[in-house]
């Protein structure tokens, strides 16, 4: 019997299944159906714009986790989630060697000079595609393309800006039948991406939720050219990269607050945000600045929604 | 409206820190944490905002009048100092409580580049007193946002792996770069106000 | 709705290995290791020395403080040594009274079964203290404690909980379908000694046959209600199932469940309070069960207190496979053994044995902030922030963040997808808030 | 002599930006190209040693309670000049320097020279100060400049000469606007880190 040797570690001593590997397999999994629409809809650029984000992100992940001597991590999947998302953030034209810089410093500067994976305060991919609207704008606001016949033309957010050309029907954007960066078009896949994620309790419906909600009210009362309560709700929740943003970017773990009103919060600062820049601000889409600008508050949000232990009926008084 | 945009301006668009570069050392020196930036934020808010009234009553009364704007440099470092020290013995006489939660801030304004570049940007908009005042608020509410925001992201990273090189003030600018860029998100809004 | 606590989660239950499984008495043991503090409060003396010869049920530690129980003889034979013995809860060698069994399990002369019909209140609590009764649900506070609230604490409801949300344990299970009877007399007794008029009792939905049995029971028993709570861990807990039952929020500690005008007490102690009457005999013997995948043949056992548990495994069928963790009671709270060298006590609700293939731990990884810690604190707390704190030792932090309230459950260490010690770290800041707050206040007197 | 060690001290041990980190705002302000980095130096090198000749001679006789608004009467008094000189000889460098030439007057480096060193020390000595202290000053000005200069440019201008005639690859224009500044300043300064450190496990091996 004493030839027995336990292992002695305190309770509990049983663990969830589910475990960070597998819950990044799983977003991994919503972001392929999304990089197969885009691969569908804008041919082999989509697909090669998406192969060099990702085998960037990948590939600076682990020389700087080898430069540094660190156990290399790119198994975890959380820098192909980076390079995927920049990917998706890229218009159809736009020169190779940019998503590549991009994901470079989304990973090395956004996320490893800060410690890694959970450390960071900034949503990686938002924080990169920002990165290079501010670094080569011509580049990543220009080069749009229908989809299928490779016409350049102009984005819905543009036209609603006052560009010139026509916006597209309601089915062709749901179906993703429209000019846009390559993975933000196809509404209906991200949908379905989105869905699955929140019914595999990946992410929180609060948030994406909250975000698409305050921005429909917003682009309803606001958002119209014949005064007020005369918006297009449909062409402003459709276009641009909100539902990519919403369900994949805001609900960002890391840069996302832990609380639930916390996330509420979150919510509906992102899609004021992004109503304010859209409508009133000085670029046509507002929805990665809401992110960051969410990110940023982030901490201080956590730190004004710790909830009230139970029991406690009044505030303690510390002291 | 001219208010409105000078404060949205102020706080948002052209922040003291993420787009002006001022009051930089009170920003990284004086975020540890949440409470002590909140502190020196009241500091902030109280003397620029005075600061900003007071230069603009000089260069418009004195300065401008008798040709003496050469002096600029001068009075107004003068001012801001000597305002700093009347606040203070000010808020002592007036106000303890108030003393004891703002008074270790005070000393570290007259340092604060940003109350001078706040006074200095004033008076070369051609604003009035009144408006000085204004940008002189704008300016430090702008500033406050900016070290509060930077303080929470400050306590987390207390509890961040960073690298060894990067630790510090490093990380600090870093971060503060990154928030500059999120601020761009603003660059260009209500542009029909300005 | 009944299940109106927050968060919690849902381990699997794995009760199936001894659900099914009648109670039948362990082998009688030839040794009984009996350590004499197995309660909350102070601990016992010893009143019996080496080479006394003792009874059954005879009392063999007792102390005089107000929080304490006196402990008993569990055989009849030669005390063989007065000596320190490992603890199984405390870990630590503490003094136990050895005694070797003479296999005739003479009664002691005081054993005589008593009517409770017509018992005062003070004498209930009276026998609950001298039959060294302690709560059976794990935490063994002294039960004539517990029923004896003071003035300015009115009690209105009494809470009977069988809820077992522990995965893997069916002792209270087995017990609430072939001790129906003792059950409900125990839990009126219990009613009687607090002057409440109604009582409930609390099953989990996960097992309806006890469920059946219990409704059956109280069919014509106006005064007591069977309800049924939705399965969720740890609806178990005092405080959890008030809010469930009741809606009624317990004070943080030092709140307790009489705050609010509840007792709540676990079936198996009214299962035995029952038997302290019926035959007299003190707490000597309790069902604990053997359990998981690393034991042979799983099974609900009747233990003499102070069996140790190596006798048990194998008479259990011994370990199968590859056992590389032994734990007193359940899977989320129970206490790891080093050794098997350890006695049963009257906490002792299971003895659970787990494989090293099965990965019930794993390496812990950076924290991704999913926040899944913070939605499943029954008690509101942000365990990711307190955990952070406390693992860097800044105390002052994790206790402006209510780490004191801290159940220690475990479900923030279940649920974690980057299996960080949570409640591990969270219980270490506890200590040391505890222990501080007792210095400040031993200062302060 | 040590005149040479207070020199190089300001230079290199105690540079002011790089193991100080004071001066960060004019610093990140205007270092969007090389040369105005420089020019930026130059100002600042005149008023610091200016400022700490007339600190180090009156030291005796300033009384040390009024010290500190002495000191700044006198710092602000060469800003004014460098002002006047600037914007007679330099206007368009006086233009993009805007307000921060002014704003040498609340340079932590220079009250901290004119505190920490003049007041204590001779002339001589301080007037060498003032020299290092600027030359660290300039350098970390023009190393920070010419950096964002290049990346955000893809060219380098010296004395309004391009040095190449067409930008070298497509310029990342973010390096010269703030985000810029603050980003490549961090890594300037993790890389020093690295080096110093590098340099201390090479010599305690």
């Amino acid at each position: 019997m004493t030839d027995y040797k336990f292992v002695v570690g305190s309770s509990p001593h049983l663990r969830t299944s589910e475990n960070t590997p597998r819950l990044m397999f799983y977003v991994l999994q919503a972001l392929f159906l999304v990089a197969v629409a885009s691969t569908i809809l804008f041919g082999v650029r989509a697909m090669a714009i998406i192969g060099v984000s990702v085998l960037a992100a990948l590939a600076a992940e682990a020389l700087w986790q080898k430069g540094l001597r660190q156990p290399v991590t790119v198994a975890d999947g959380s820098a192909a989630i980076t390079g995927l998302l920049i990917a998706f953030n890229m218009p159809p034209l736009v020169p190779l060697w940019v998503p590549a810089l991009g994901s470079a410093f989304a990973v090395i500067v956004v996320k490893q000079f800060f410690g890694g994976l959970g450390h960071n305060f900034m949503n990686p991919a938002a924080a990169g595609r920002a990165f290079l609207v501010s670094a080569w704008p011509l580049a990543m606001t220009s080069g749009w393309l229908t989809p299928f016949d490779g016409a350049t033309s102009a984005t819905p957010l543009q036209v609603l800006g006052g560009s010139s050309g026509s916006l597209p029907e309601g089915w062709q954007m749901l179906m993703g039948w429209r000019a846009g960066c390559i993975g933000e078009t196809s509404a209906l896949v991200i949908l379905i991406g989105g869905l699955y994620l929140i019914y595999r309790q990946v992410i929180d419906w609060k948030i994406p939720a909250s975000f698409i909600g305050t921005v429909a009210l917003f682009a309803w009362v606001f958002g119209g050219t014949d005064g007020w309560f005369t918006g297009d709700v449909l062409t402003h929740v459709l276009s641009g990269g909100l539902l990519l943003g919403a369900f994949f970017m805001a609900t960002d773990y890391v840069t996302s607050p832990v609380t639930k009103r916390g996330r509420l919060i979150m919510g509906l600062g992102c899609g004021l945000l992004t109503a304010l820049i859209r409508l009133w601000g000085g670029y046509p889409e507002g929805v990665t600045y809401a992110i960051l600008l969410m990110n940023v508050a982030t901490p201080l949000i956590d730190r004004m929604t710790i909830p009230r232990p139970f029991g406690t009926r009044q505030t303690k008084v510390t002291g | 409206m001219e208010i409105i945009a000078i404060l949205l301006g102020g706080v948002l668009i052209n922040n003291l820190v993420f787009a002006q570069f001022l009051g930089l050392c009170p920003f990284v020196g004086v975020s540890k944490n949440v409470e002590m930036a909140t502190g020196m934020s009241a500091a902030v808010l109280f003397v620029m905002t005075m600061a900003a009234g007071v230069t603009a009553l000089l260069h418009s009364l004195v300065l401008d009048p008798y040709g003496l704007t050469y002096l600029e440099t001068v009075t107004f470092i003068l001012v801001i100092s000597s305002l700093v020290q009347f606040v203070e013995t000010f808020l002592r006489k007036a106000s303890p409580v108030l003393h004891r939660s703002l008074g270790i801030y005070l000393p570290l304004i007259t340092t604060n580049c940003a109350v001078m570049g706040a006074a200095l940007i004033s008076v070369r908009q051609g604003y009035g007193v009144g408006l000085s005042a204004v940008n002189g608020f704008a300016g430090a509410l702008g500033w406050s946002l900016a070290i509060i925001l930077f303080a929470g992201i400050r306590e987390r990273l207390e509890l961040a792996s960073v690298p060894e090189a990067l630790k510090g003030i490093p990380v600090a600018l870093v971060t503060t770069g990154l928030m500059a860029i999120a601020f761009l998100g603003f660059q260009g809004l209500f542009r029909f106000l300005f | 709705m009944r299940n109106g606590f927050d968060g919690g989660v849902h381990p699997p239950h794995y009760k199936t290995h001894t659900e099914d499984v009648a109670i039948r008495s362990a082998r009688e043991p030839e040794v009984v290791v009996i350590p004499l503090v197995q309660h909350l409060g102070a601990p016992c003396e010893a009143t019996v020395k080496k080479g006394d010869v003792v009874d059954v049920g005879q009392v063999i530690g007792d102390a005089s403080a107000f929080v304490s129980a006196p402990v008993h003889a569990s055989v009849s034979g030669k005390v063989f040594k007065v000596e320190p013995r490992l603890h199984p809860a405390l870990g630590k060698p503490v003094p136990a009274v050895i005694i070797e069994s003479d296999g005739e399990n003479r009664w002691h002369d005081s054993i005589e079964p008593r009517d409770a019909e017509d018992l005062t209140p003070e004498e209930i609590i009276r026998t609950m203290r001298t039959a060294g009764l302690v709560g059976l649900g794990g935490a063994a506070f002294p039960t004539a404690v517990k029923f004896s609230p003071p003035k300015d604490k009115p009690v209105d409801t009494f809470l009977l909980n069988g809820a077992e949300c522990e995965p893997f344990l069916t002792a209270d299970h087995r017990l609430m379908l072939e001790g129906t009877a003792d059950i409900l007399t125990g839990m009126r007794v219990m009613m009687r000694a607090l002057g409440v008029t109604t009582g409930t009792i609390c099953i989990e939905d996960n097992k309806p046959d006890a469920l059946a049995a219990m409704e059956a029971a109280c069919k014509d028993v106006p005064d007591i209600k069977v309800v049924s709570l939705k399965t969720r861990y740890p609806q178990g807990s005092e405080k959890q199932l008030i809010k469930s039952v009741l809606n009624r929020d317990v004070p943080p500690p030092p709140g307790l469940p009489m705050d609010v005008g509840v007792v709540v007490s676990n079936v198996s102690t009214a299962h035995a309070l029952s038997r302290a009457f019926k035959t007299g005999m003190p707490l000597i013997e309790r069902v604990v069960t053997v359990t998981g995948p690393a034991i042979a043949e799983p099974a609900n056992l009747l233990v003499k207190i102070g069996t140790l548990f190596h006798q048990l495994i194998e008479e259990c069928g011994g370990f199968e496979g590859n056992a590389s963790r032994l734990i007193m009671g359940g899977p989320m709270m129970g206490i790891a053994q080093f050794s098997t060298d350890v006695p049963v006590i009257k906490g002792t609700s299971g003895i659970l044995a787990l494989g090293a293939e099965d990965e019930w731990d794993g390496e812990a990884t950076a924290c991704i902030k999913c926040g899944r810690c913070v939605d499943v604190c029954p008690m509101r707390l942000v365990p990711i922030l307190i955990s952070a704190y406390a693992e860097r030792e800044w105390y002052e932090k994790a206790e402006q963040l209510y780490a004191a309230d801290c159940l220690e459950c475990g479900c923030c260490s279940f649920i974690c997808p980057a299996r960080r010690p949570l409640v591990q770290a969270i219980r270490m800041a506890k200590q040391h808030i505890m222990n501080q707050r007792r210095e400040r206040q031993a200062a302060s007197t | 002599m040590n005149l040479w060690r207070i020199l190089t001290n300001g230079v290199v041990k105690e540079n002011p930006v790089f193991r100080l980190l004071l001066g960060l705002c004019p610093l990140l302000a205007v270092t969007t190209a090389l040369m105005n980095g420089f020019w930026m130096g130059v100002a600042v090198i005149f008023v610091l040693t200016s400022s700490n000749i007339i600190v180090s001679m009156l030291r005796k006789v300033i009384a040390p309670r009024i010290r500190i608004p002495c000191f700044i009467v006198i710092i602000a008094t060469f800003v004014t000049i460098v002002q006047m000189t600037m914007n007679a000889y330099l206007p368009d460098m006086y233009e993009i320097l805007g307000i921060f030439v002014p704003l040498i007057v609340v340079n932590c480096v220079i009250l901290a020279r004119a505190e920490a060193f003049a007041s204590k020390n001779p002339v001589v000595s301080a007037a060498v100060d003032g020299i290092g202290m600027g030359l660290g000053f300039t350098i970390a000005l023009m190393v920070l400049g010419g950096v964002r200069e290049f990346f955000g440019t893809a060219n380098l201008v010296i004395n309004g000469q391009p040095l190449f005639d067409a930008p070298l690859f497509e310029p990342a224009l973010i390096m010269i606007m703030p985000p810029g500044a603050f980003i490549t300043m961090g890594v300037l300064l993790a890389l020093l880190n690295v080096m110093v450190n590098r340099g201390r496990s090479g010599a305690g091996a």
